[in-house]
């Protein structure tokens, strides 16, 4: 199971560069997904990896062969579409094989194949139907079927489940994770959904722009996002963000937002130690506040504010509550919700330790 | 240093045979054509040029009434075939607003496609004629119609218009009916509950949107307008007088009854001329308007 | 040998005549290869392209002179004068043959067929009803007079048909027979003389087909020849002026000649016109092949073979010595015209360059066609073309 | 398992055929004024395409005294099948009068051949260009646009002397090529714009599991074809067997199609016109591509509905 | 702002009978949502409604009107279409602008209208753009933007969110929801995205197979599904159901589980008393289950289970044991999810009195 590296990748389309001078690089048998909003460049990458694009400048490494100039066939790949681009007038079967035509097997081995990725993704029944008789969920069993047999060391999926419903999402989303722990491949996995990143990944690069933002796994991107995109685009609700400046004396560093209230930085863990009067922007998330008109043992900080919305989705709520102008999102119990009544004004503590500071000016983490 | 790709390779050679072809039998012809439309050449070819007159096929053309009147039959020619368009656009609106008899009415519609002119040109004359046909028998119903079109030169456009129209409205008609299958259905529904009255939909939201099929319609019709001749000489042969001369008539009338395949090579540069000044802004505001598209 | 024959003829009578010859050259031991392609008047492209395309026909029915010279230019020439002189059929052949099937001094056609092209046919009982009789007309003008009378009785005086053929003919036909030997020279031979075209002569032509245009009826535009032939066998009609070849039709009919019609040439022409339907031999062909050919030729020159084809055809023997009892009344008097050498003129088409002939054609069709084109218009345009593609 | 059962028994409930009397008494709708006002308008435009039709169909079907007489909308008043079996089998083409059925055949072996050189030399290049990431693909195509517009006659010349040079000219072969050249312009840029709609994914995945052109074509691509090739088919059907000047200029001696016999039938020359005789063969002539309309006119509307031909 | 009726519907295309007698009362200014599959008949049912399709039966009524055989511009109201079905040759002006031209009004009512929806929506900057233009949530909002202009009481909405991406759909929600607040309309909302049923409506109509499965709050549906379908429909991960037999004692009832589990059934509020040995489902939310490893006052049950699987989304995880060979979803901390790792085993209590049963041979709710 190889390796993969991007080396100095330099990507154009004409005259618009969509990549330029970006590095990255894949442990074997890690679940690397790229993570980013519609246009950052995601696909591209992809493709180059694929050898469906060809690179402007730099190198591409699978294992310890470059592949930049090798045909996509060559490459020792295989790839899951977003619409799975299964051949609509092959059957199941002849889909499956047809992923094996380039290479030269004989027809049995080519058979036993076929019916091992068939029984490992329980499409036997199926073998005989065109992909237009198969539901959502079916063809995108298929598609990564016929990826399955050709037995290689590196996948790539490029959105393989943006057009299947919620439910569906949830069930294949957990497959593909199976799928990888048995096989032990080198996935490397394009989404523009959060959840599925956070779910599958052994290894997170958000994008944006062509440039990568961040490059962990799900937690460090989680907890600790590296700038200002990042906290924004990853959780949902949004992470809370506002203003603030920092107050830095000898043993206390403490953040003052526009609304007067002061958040205790006790614990943070600055990359370099900050000045006094710094502008800042506080990353809050909706799960970190406590429970409503419970008070905490260790807060941050303590908000009283009036309620606007609450939003319940059965096992979940949102509160949102107006703070300076803005709406606040917190997370509560869906019991809790039904007690918050928009116009009551309500107390809650955010929870010590968990903000996240930003850079105004830069935007990077502090 | 790059190796070659064969995925590069193989599609460049598949494409030979059509490069030759254009290379050879299209461009080639033309440069040929251009070739001898300089020369004197009658018959048979001719290669030598006098240069101090390369322009005088040219300048005969110039000064020939016949070619001015395939000039203005052109455009005469163009824009009533468009009314097969507009035809076939009526056409297609009421057969996908009335979905009863679709298919018949289809298929009515799109025989004389299949049936060359050459066969219907004859009971078209039959038609026109003035003692046999429409007007004999209207004027036998004691209606006083004048349908003696094919007589007189004023006229006898509107019966090759008639014939063209009749030929190709279903074709358009079939295109027309894709167009507006495209449409989103939502979108009727959406007029439907605004209570948009029937024509104002159409004029402002439908035809605009099927600008593309339009542009379809245009390209092919202009192709077949340029290079209308069995028409031509299905209806009226260039009569009465040259008054139904077009410019494909014209170029081979120049070829096979003057055998002049100099002067012929002349007009036909000259079709090519008008085609690609009349043509290439078209494809161009195309091509402009689909990338303009795309992003959607 | 396989001798393939490349001709447009597909209509019984004339079908009928080819049988004729083939039977001749069949008993010479040779085969009849078929190929007919429909063509209109004018230069033959079809002919032309077998040729560039390297399968030529053997022999082909053709009489326009360009061809041959092309033919000639590309090492196809197979000129018959030495042939003919030795089988001694040129004397026997009428004046107007002989010059047609002559091109820059040479023999390269056989004739097969002869007609006049300004033959008029009338219905008699036509005429009898309408209460005139054409074989009394002296001058065109003595025609012109009498055809009140017959509008008057509910006929159409004239049956023409209006296309660019047929009044192509027309003219033509007039022109000698109003303007004469020199003039239709002038106008339709290989050297056309610019001087005539601008004569008194060409006015009185040109005034004169006005007058047939104005004689016309209503539904002449765009009708084709046979159907305006029709109008006159079936009485609609008193008369067509045109190439006798439409005796065919009336023979076709069952109408005889002198009993159901009766023809005339036209009422005091200075000239006639006379059109030779000829074959093209293909040279460059191997010792075998070109006996073929000359095997085909002499069984078309053949007296008899004439006299058959002629009954076949409907046309007038090429040769005065074909035997005389074939002859119907019609054809009787064509050789009785043609018997004069000094009233004979060609067919443009044997003559003419195809690029001026073709311009005389449109510019008098345009005439015809347009009733406010004034008879200057039509000479300038004349002059014009005159000087584009001859001058 | 257990919960997809208990749904489909509760949605199975619906599926029992209630039989009661409405609940509400409704005014059955008829057929609204609008809609017979459209039908109306149809019917009168079918009866104005059908005009020429009908025409030379009661033509065919009379006898030539009645034809002499005019009228051409009337019956015939003695029904005849002479003119057809004239037509077919007795009609002279020069000597050799064994009617249409000769030309026929002639036609339906020019048709094979040509239809296959024609559309596989454009589905080809159609293919290469739309699929393929071929550099100069643009240019080409803006040159072939052009060459639609040139007129037949005037690359005529040329292409006799290069086919004749090829040693094609004269054979079915040899017209098979001049269609095929004179076709693929228009064609190619119909083809092309139907590919330029596969999902470049379907493209990508092929690439990816075989890279070869050929089989992506075969395998793949010509499957997928089924609505596109239908459309060109009839279109060329249509074209080739109409088609006159390329048969009777490219086929020499021996394969002239059934136009060239029609024209023989129905050009003017001397003797007489026996119109039924050429109604009827144009019908015949006519009754090929007339077939395939009525029989397949239905798909080439949903080919050409399902994005077959636009620009 | 008018009620809403269906009554005695029936609707068949050609022989398919696709809603047959279904009758359902809408009061005004409610939120009515049509939560079902794909295919169940939501937007039929709407059509019917607006009028975009006849009625084969029965009788609909907008406040007192019969409006059955109006014509669709007749019945006041207005629709928001899936795809939005703007006017793509018009500027969003001309769109909001033609949706009035039925409606007679003077000029400058017209022009003020436009101008209040475009201030409401917040798209004045974009009105003399064309649809081309918009980006997908500014889209939305002209559509909405051009019910909103004819000033209707009631407004349907067919699947308006499905073409936006995940984001944009939370915000939409929100403006959706707001928007309804302000205007107090009654809307008829047509979905089959559970999280907008459960944060949007004030009453959902869960829909199958052309039948209403249940018809309730937000609340009632997702705390007291009426049978298997909505239970299984609603909630996510979805509810966990398994067979189980009712052991009914005395004082007790309880349910027996195939694995031997014994759930206390305390409190449960039975339809109608149950018998002894019926064969149930029960179902058992995936958040109704107590912190792995700590044991809870009350519970119904307590299961000890090897970990199969855990799914992180930053701010929620999903453990899945092992049951009966199928898999058990529970919801947990983040946190308590990281120590869960597969293979080992973990005690977890579920909650009392949060069960749901269901009879196994109707499916319906005991
Ligand atoms: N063939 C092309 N020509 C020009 N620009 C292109 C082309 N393909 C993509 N782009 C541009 O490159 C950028 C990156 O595109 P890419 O498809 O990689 O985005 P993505 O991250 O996959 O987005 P999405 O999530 O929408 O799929 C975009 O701005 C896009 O417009
Ligand atoms: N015009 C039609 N003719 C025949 N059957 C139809 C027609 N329209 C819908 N149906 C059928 O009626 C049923 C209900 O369709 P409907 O469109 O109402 O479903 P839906 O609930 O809106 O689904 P979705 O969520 O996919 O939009 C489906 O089985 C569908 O196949
Ligand atoms: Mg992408
Ligand atoms: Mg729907």
């Amino acid at each position: 199971m190889p390796t993969v590296s991007f080396e100095h990748i330099v990507k154009s389309y004409g005259s618009m560069t969509v990549l330029n001078d970006l590095n990255l690089s894949v442990d074997d048998g890690d679940f690397l997904v790229l993570l980013g909003p519609s246009g950052c460049g995601k696909t591209t990458l992809l493709n180059l990896l694929a050898g469906l694009l060809e690179v402007s400048d730099g190198r591409i490494m699978i294992g310890d062969r470059d592949v930049t100039d090798l045909d996509p066939k060559d490459r020792g790949l295989a790839m899951v579409f977003q619409s799975y681009a299964l051949y609509p007038t092959k059957t199941v079967h002849g889909n499956l094989k047809f992923g094996l035509s380039a290479s030269k097997l004989p027809r049995d081995e080519i058979e036993k194949r076929i019916a091992w990725a068939a029984r490992l993704l329980q499409i036997e029944p199926l073998l005989n139907r065109k992909p237009g008789q198969l539901s959502g969920g079916q063809r995108q069993r298929v598609a990564i079927g016929r990826a399955l047999v050709k037995n290689v060391g590196v996948f790539l999926f490029d959105e393989p489940l943006s057009n299947l419903d919620a439910k569906l999402r949830t069930e294949m989303r957990l497959e593909i994770k199976k799928l990888h722990d048995e096989l032990k491949s080198t996935i490397v996995y394009v989404t523009h959904d959060q959840i599925e990143a956070m779910t599958m990944a052994t290894r997170i690069a958000v994008m944006d722009g062509g440039v990568i933002q961040q490059f962990g796994t799900p937690d460090e991107i989680y907890e600790r996002p590296a700038n200002l995109f990042v906290a924004g685009f990853i959780g949902s609700p949004a992470m809370n963000l506002r203003e603030a400046t920092l107050n830095v004396s000898n043993d206390r560093i403490t953040a003052q937002l526009a609304s007067g209230v002061v958040l205790d930085l006790e614990g943070y863990d600055f990359a370099e130690t900050p000045r006094n009067g710094t502008k800042v922007i506080v990353g809050l998330r909706p799960e970190h506040f406590g429970a409503p008109d419970v008070r905490e043992a260790k807060a941050a900080a303590t908000f009283t504010l009036p309620v606007q919305y609450t939003e319940r989705t059965g096992s979940d709520a949102t509160v949102y509550l107006k703070l300076d102008n803005q709406l606040l999102a917190l997370r509560v119990a869906p019991d809790a919700a039904s007690r918050l009544k928009p116009g009551t004004s309500v107390s809650v503590d955010f929870l010590s330790g968990k903000a996240n500071l930003f850079d105004a000016q830069t935007g990077r983490r502090m | 240093m790059k190796t070659m790709r064969w995925s590069r390779i193989s599609p460049q050679a598949a494409l030979i045979p059509a490069v030759a072809v254009t290379l050879v039998a299209f461009v080639g012809s033309i440069l040929w054509t251009l070739y001898l439309s300089f020369t004197r050449s009658r018959r048979l070819p001719e290669y030598d040029i006098d240069w101090s007159e390369w322009g005088r096929q040219y300048d005969r053309l110039f000064k020939d009434a016949g070619w001015e009147i395939s000039l203005r039959n052109l455009i005469i020619l163009g824009l009533g075939s468009a009314l097969a368009i507009v035809f076939g656009f009526i056409l297609a609106a009421m057969i996908d607003k009335e979905k009863r008899g679709e298919s018949l009415f289809r298929t009515v519609f799109l025989y004389p496609l299949a049936v060359s002119l050459i066969v219907t040109g004859a009971a078209w004359r039959w038609i026109l004629n003035p003692t046999l046909g429409a007007q004999a028998f209207l004027r036998g119903l004691g209606w006083e119609v004048d349908f003696n079109w094919l007589a007189q030169p004023d006229t006898a456009m509107y019966a090759i218009i008639l014939a063209s129209v009749w030929q190709s409205a279903g074709f358009y008609m079939a295109l027309m009916l894709a167009g507006l299958k495209g449409i989103n259905s939502e979108i009727w529904s959406a007029a439907k509950l605004d209570g948009v009255p029937l024509w104002r939909l159409y004029l402002e939201i439908v035809i605009p949107m099927m600008k593309f099929t339009f542009i379809t319609c245009a390209i092919l019709l202009s192709l077949g307008v340029i290079k209308a001749y069995d028409v031509v000489v299905a209806m009226t042969n260039g009569g009465p007088g040259q008054s139904t001369w077009v410019p494909a008539y014209f170029t081979i009338n120049a070829l096979s009854a003057k055998s002049n395949l100099g002067y012929a090579s002349a007009a036909a540069v000259m079709m090519l001329i008008i085609t690609l000044i009349v043509f290439l802004p078209l494809v161009a505001l195309t091509a402009w308007q689909q990338r303009k598209g795309a992003p959607r | 040998e396989e001798i393939v024959v490349y001709h447009s003829w597909s209509s019984g009578p004339e079908v009928a005549a080819l049988n004729v010859i083939k039977k001749g050259i069949e008993a010479k031991g040779h085969t009849w290869t078929d190929i007919a392609i429909p063509h209109d008047t004018g230069s033959n492209v079809n002919l032309m392209n077998l040729v560039t395309g390297g399968s030529p026909p053997n022999v082909f029915m053709e009489s326009n002179p360009g061809v041959f010279r092309d033919l000639a230019g590309l090492g196809f020439g197979r000129p018959v004068t030495e042939f003919f002189e030795e089988q001694g059929i040129t004397e026997h052949l009428p004046l107007a043959v002989a010059k047609s099937i002559t091109v820059d001094g040479e023999i390269v056609k056989i004739p097969t067929a002869l007609h006049i092209d300004g033959m008029a046919y009338y219905n008699m009982e036509v005429a009898k009803a309408a209460g005139v009789d054409p074989a009394s007309w002296t001058s065109l003008d003595a025609m012109f007079a009498d055809f009140q009378k017959v509008s008057d009785a509910g006929y159409v005086p004239l049956a023409i048909g209006g296309q660019q053929w047929q009044v192509g003919y027309l003219f033509h036909a007039l022109a000698a027979a109003t303007g004469g030997v020199d003039f239709y020279n002038g106008v339709y031979g290989a050297e056309p003389d610019p001087a005539v075209l601008d004569s008194a002569e060409m006015r009185t032509l040109l005034e004169t087909l006005r007058k047939f245009q104005e004689a016309a009826d209503e539904g002449s535009a765009n009708r084709e020849w046979n159907v305006t032939t029709n109008m006159v066998i079936t009485g609609k009609a008193l008369m067509q002026i045109h190439g006798d070849w439409m005796k065919g039709e009336w023979t076709a009919a069952g109408k005889s000649a002198g009993t159901d019609f009766g023809c005339i040439q036209i009422p005091g022409a200075k000239a006639v016109v006379a059109t030779v339907d000829s074959w093209g031999l293909l040279g460059g062909q191997s010792p075998e092949m070109d006996q073929a050919e000359l095997d085909f030729a002499s069984v078309v020159v053949d007296p008899e073979v004439q006299a058959e084809f002629a009954l076949a055809k409907g046309s007038t023997p090429v040769r005065l010595d074909a035997p005389e009892s074939a002859l119907d009344a019609c054809s009787a008097e064509v050789l009785h015209i043609l018997a004069d050498p000094a009233h004979q003129v060609q067919n443009p088409h044997s003559m003419s360059d195809a690029d001026w002939q073709n311009s005389i054609w449109d510019v008098v069709f345009n005439f015809w066609s347009d009733p406010s084109m004034s008879v200057d218009d039509a000479i300038a345009q004349l002059q014009d073309n005159y000087e584009t593609i001859l001058g | 398992m257990s919960q997809m059962s208990a749904s489909e028994r509760a949605a199975g409930a619906t599926e029992v055929p209630v039989a009661r009397a409405p609940y509400f008494v409704r005014k059955k709708k008829g057929i609204s004024p609008q809609s017979i006002a459209i039908i109306v308008f149809l019917s009168m435009c079918a009866l104005f395409f059908c005009i020429p039709l009908y025409v030379v169909v009661v033509t065919s079907f009379k006898s030539m005294d009645q034809i002499r007489e005019g009228a051409i909308f009337a019956l015939p008043q003695i029904w005849t099948l002479d003119a057809w079996d004239h037509a077919w089998n007795k009609a002279c083409s020069g000597i050799n009068c064994h009617g249409l059925k000769v030309g026929f055949w002639n036609s339906v072996m020019i048709l094979f051949p040509s239809l296959i050189l024609s559309i596989a030399l454009s589905m080809v290049t159609g293919y290469a260009l739309a699929l393929w990431n071929v550099r100069w693909a643009g240019a080409f195509l803006f040159l072939l646009f052009i060459c639609a517009f040139v007129p037949f006659q005037i690359i005529m010349y040329p292409l006799i002397v290069m086919t004749s040079s090829m040693k094609v000219y004269g054979t079915i072969w040899g017209v098979a090529i001049v269609h095929a050249v004179l076709a693929m312009p228009v064609l190619t840029l119909i083809f092309r714009n139907y590919y330029k709609d596969i999902p470049q994914e379907i493209m990508s995945a092929a690439v990816m599991d075989s890279g070869s052109f050929w089989k992506i074509f075969f395998e793949i691509i010509l499957p997928m074809s089924g609505n596109i090739l239908i459309v060109i088919l009839i279109l060329q059907i249509t074209s080739i067997w109409n088609d006159y000047l390329i048969g009777v200029t490219f086929g020499g001696l021996n394969g002239q199609p059934m136009t060239v016999n029609l024209a023989n039938l129905v050009t003017i020359s001397t003797g007489t016109t026996n119109y039924a005789h050429n109604m009827a063969a144009a019908l015949l002539t006519a009754i090929p591509p007339l077939v395939v309309y009525f029989v397949v006119g239905k798909l080439f509307v949903q080919g050409v509905t399902a994005g077959a031909i636009k620009g």
